[in-house]
């Protein structure tokens, strides 16, 4: 007895971590689970294994597992168009089978 | 050319001096590609270390303090600081192959100060028996700050001159962001538990004998990171290293010049304008990024950080402290 | 020449790592992987960047991919009943292509 | 009357003392939404080191000690550990707005000894120059095993009320979890090394020595916490606060009274008593919130979290430890 | 308007780290994101909280989202064949959806 | 039997000593299941400071050598590293229940030298107050790449033979891959350090002083680590466990024969003798592993790091540094 949800994740700047969230709360997700990383891509590369005295800058991943599609859709809208044309950062989304309806 | 040959030994012996020799050896160890890695809460620790000794220091002796003398001191750091940010604005950021906000974002950092240069001067001055201030390293807020706000409401200002009138810029965060920051807060933080309580067994027990030894690793982190960040620096334009090879030179001796004017007036100290002009020298590595990434979003941080991490930094430390040095040996006859 | 598996994350408090992993593995699954993150949900919000001055209560993502979509079933069912009352956490299952089907 | 204004001027003096300073510091910079923060595995460190050299101090002192006279003492920090607790489970946890479970758990760990508050009170002891029994840290673990542990019995009794017939609450695990946290390991595991080995050399140049400096950082770090969490608080019933503040005072004094008749009948000393106060003024913050996580699932940790780590904690260090200080030096006429 | 990627994860010793980044790139890969874990499989088993005197086996998850499939199955295979005969290490593939196309 | 009698006499002082206790009482905390746990970053942290304070130590004091006395004993370090790893490709890998890459794998391990036991040697000779020269700690590299190499170049040609003619083996990478490790970058390093600039004032108040109580905690660790590899050891065949207990002592004796040897010729001290035994005697947990896996990928890591971390560690430290020093006092008449 399963049901489908939308996962979405964002990789960006720790920097934005607190803004992001409290995008992310508003738009209506009932919650978020952030995990710390580092990664390439088109802007300069992010190391992890020295100290990064600049530690703003290293990277986060956000995952948000919203039930309803349209608050997703429009989540990611909002975080696309918001942070990536200054700060380096990638958004997608899966399809995920939750068990509680109600908690997402 | 007295001072020539006096800077020459001065250099020499500051290679004799640890700080030096673990900056320039985590650059070569880096350049060997060696695996060597001091961790980053390691490294978050030392810099809370240094700037909580540095700020009990100032705190524990500002107390016996006239503040009438701190006042003019405190008005030229803030006045050095607002000058650097408006001296890159008009040269490096005006460069046709500079992107404007690049410039300006990259002379706020020039303008913010290093905390690490600060207590690398500090130690030399100690060891080179060269008194100073106690309030003297409490200077560093008032030119951080300036330059880093002045920094913010530039680029502002231009984007708003590029895109049409848009929000005006809000001071109050700025002010209150780059205050937060772990390196203020800890400098801030160590003043005022000196200043109001009685610190000093812990201070001597603790803070102070660990200082020069923690500093060695932190010079060690900063030589790696140095060499790091030097394949940031390739990818933008020549000016950049330029402005980080001269910059400081022409920062340091702006302070040493108001320095000693204050050491005129009101008898400011000749270690307190050596220091002066070491932190007019420095460049922030910890806490100026993120202050000037959140607030100048449209910059590259590979421009600014490249520049000052690269070669800023161990430029003001290898070259700067003995200069400023020399010369205040050589214009105070010390 | 991929074969579809199933991928469980469960978020749950770090607490109940070793329970939920031996759970899993005696439930039939090859193997797991860990990873520490921080969140918010309906409970109270966790955090990662102060130190934790009670670390198990910090969060932790057990990925788990199984061949077999009733094994995986058995697992996600186990784990709900078993830890979702008091602690805080979510489960959810996702769809991926693996090469080694003996391996999962 | 008398008591009182020395208690005024203690609480003056403990005002300049570091220990303070740090903590109300780090709430202060916590208040004002400081970056700053110490990095976890300092701060697992540092609880590390201060637990070790409390251990190894004792240990090596110990040897030397009486068993016999131990013995009343380890008693009466038994007695209190479970005093403490029942206290709790006919006050705060009977009341009608709080829930049974939630308010046997705050109990216990109230009933749960600070490993910090004890640093913190053993460094004021040493600088006011007055001795206690080399074992009196040892009786840390009698008091906080025995509230643990009967915590998590009167939950498991409550639930079995509740739900009717369930399987009995094995004991065994319940010690042997709370032993295997890190802090009774650290802190038994320096009391052995001290008893059979002779790391006299490395207590005195290395463990002793940072003591004070690294408890400087850890009150930071508790200040810090306490601000943070104080949001918590603000979600669970005001009797939490209520009782966080008045209980301490309560244990505290029970703890004096029966300290003192110890102090009567076997000598113990006026110091001991003063540390015996305290550690039952404390709550536990490091070791106690995970086993009773893991031994009382059904729990909201907010409420005993909150109430402890963000009142509990911050009064018993800036109010209990010079209470019962001055209570010492005045009916010991110390 | 979202597009479809594949998104590869690639779980295994840290060791590898550099090589598999390098190769990743190399097959056209326009970046990557790298997550540290602990895990257990058919090798023996990885720790994460206490000190890991030999870091260089702890674990990674480097994750890599391609547009193009057939460009996904290349790394795949490449990585499969490479690392997983004499290293740990598993890799799977997930089907996402992105936004800007020409990122990945 | 005098020497017998001596060594036990010698044991019993050593297990009085801080390094074997907290040796003893991670195995022992691990065992009872305890979560105490160092911070990785800590532990890093730890094996840097040793190793600098090493390195730096050798440094400053090599200035003043006569390089013509090293030669000899860093020839026989070469030796004794190349031959360690023969004689357990001739024993251990050659048994039919071993496999042949797992065997040269672990005497690759063997053969390479463990940091912190060559650290809580220097401690013992220090506290027996027997000297040794300032660069015996130098001698380090030698073995240790040589026994890395020699073991990877064996069991490339091993695999050689089995698959037919592959890819020859780059030298250079792999002495570049070792000397790059974090442990041997850290002692180079403060070599270099210590040889061409002044660190005395960081060495004496910094890096030394926190030598012996860091090595404390380093011993905690690697009593845990031990305790928990015990595991994957049971995974392998017995023999590891048999040449784990073995062959350290025959190192340990092969080495000490030659360094007696060069006694004779070149007046090596007593003290480097004893150290250069143990040396021999011990094998790499900290940077040998990652470079076998590195350089032959298709041994069992299980194999070589549970006999290497969980028996060789232990038994260097608590048997082979006690029987050394006997062995020396009892040749030297010390
Ligand atoms: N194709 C990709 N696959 C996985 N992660 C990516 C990819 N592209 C970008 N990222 C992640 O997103 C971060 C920012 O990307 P960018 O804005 O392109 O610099 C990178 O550092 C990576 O961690
Ligand atoms: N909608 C969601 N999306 C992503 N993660 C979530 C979500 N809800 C809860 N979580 C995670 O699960 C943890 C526990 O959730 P809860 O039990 O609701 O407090 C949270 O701290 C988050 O890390
Ligand atoms: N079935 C699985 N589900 C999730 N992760 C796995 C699985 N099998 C292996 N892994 C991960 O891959 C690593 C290496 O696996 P192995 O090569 O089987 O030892 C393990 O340590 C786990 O982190
Ligand atoms: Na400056
Ligand atoms: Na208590
Ligand atoms: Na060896």
């Amino acid at each position: 007895m399963t049901h489908h949800a939308t996962k979405i994740s964002i990789i960006t700047e720790k920097l934005n971590e607190q803004q992001i969230e409290q995008m992310v709360v508003e738009a209506g997700a009932k919650g978020y689970t952030v995990f710390e990383g580092s990664g390439r891509g088109s802007h300069s590369l992010k190391t992890r294994s020295r100290p990064s005295v600049v530690d703003a800058f290293s990277l986060i991943k956000i995952e948000v597992i919203v039930a309803d599609r349209e608050k997703a859709d429009a989540i990611v809208e909002k975080i696309a168009s918001t942070y990536f044309k200054d700060y380096s950062g990638i958004v997608y989304m899966e399809t995920v089978e939750i068990l509680r309806l109600e908690k997402f | 050319m007295e001072l020539f040959s006096d800077l020459l030994s001065t250099f020499a012996s500051q290679l004799q001096k640890p700080a030096l020799a673990f900056l320039l050896g985590g650059m070569v160890i880096a350049a060997l590609g060696s695996k060597l890695s001091i961790p980053d809460a390691i490294y978050r620790f030392i810099v809370f270390m240094l700037l909580m000794r540095i700020g009990l220091g100032a705190g524990i002796e500002i107390r016996a303090a006239n503040f009438g003398d701190v006042l003019l001191p405190a008005l030229i750091s803030l006045f050095i600081g607002c000058a650097i940010v408006l001296i890159g604005r008009f040269t490096l950021a005006a460069l046709p192959q500079v992107r404007t906000e690049d410039g300006i974002a990259t002379a706020g950092l020039f303008g913010a100060v290093s905390a690490s240069t600060l207590a690398a001067a500090m130690v030399v001055l100690d060891e080179e028996g060269i008194g100073f201030e106690a309030w003297v390293p409490a200077l560093y807020p008032f030119m951080d700050i300036a330059a880093l706000v002045l920094a913010i409401v530039l680029a502002s200002v231009h984007a708003h001159k590029q895109n049409g009138p848009s929000a005006k810029v809000a001071l109050g965060p700025i002010f209150a962001n780059s205050l937060r920051g772990s390196a203020l807060s800890a400098l801030l933080l160590g003043l005022v538990i000196g200043l109001v309580s009685r610190p000093e067994g812990v201070f001597e027990e603790f803070y102070d004998p660990l200082f020069r030894g923690l500093l060695s690793i932190l010079m060690l982190v900063l030589g790696i990171e140095a060499w790091s960040r030097l394949d940031e620096l390739r990818k933008v334009a020549h000016w950049y290293v330029i402005y980080a090879l001269v910059a400081p030179l022409v920062h340091g001796l702006l302070a040493f010049a108001l320095g000693y004017m204050a050491h005129l007036v009101t008898g400011f100290s000749p270690g307190g304008v050596i220091l002066l002009a070491v932190i007019a020298a420095s460049n922030s590595d910890i806490s100026g990024p993120p202050t000037l990434r959140a607030g100048i979003p449209s910059a590259n941080p590979s421009a600014y950080i490249g520049s000052s991490t690269a070669v800023g930094t161990p430029i003001s430390i290898a070259v700067g402290i003995p200069l400023y040095l020399t010369l205040g040996q050589w214009v105070f006859g010390l």
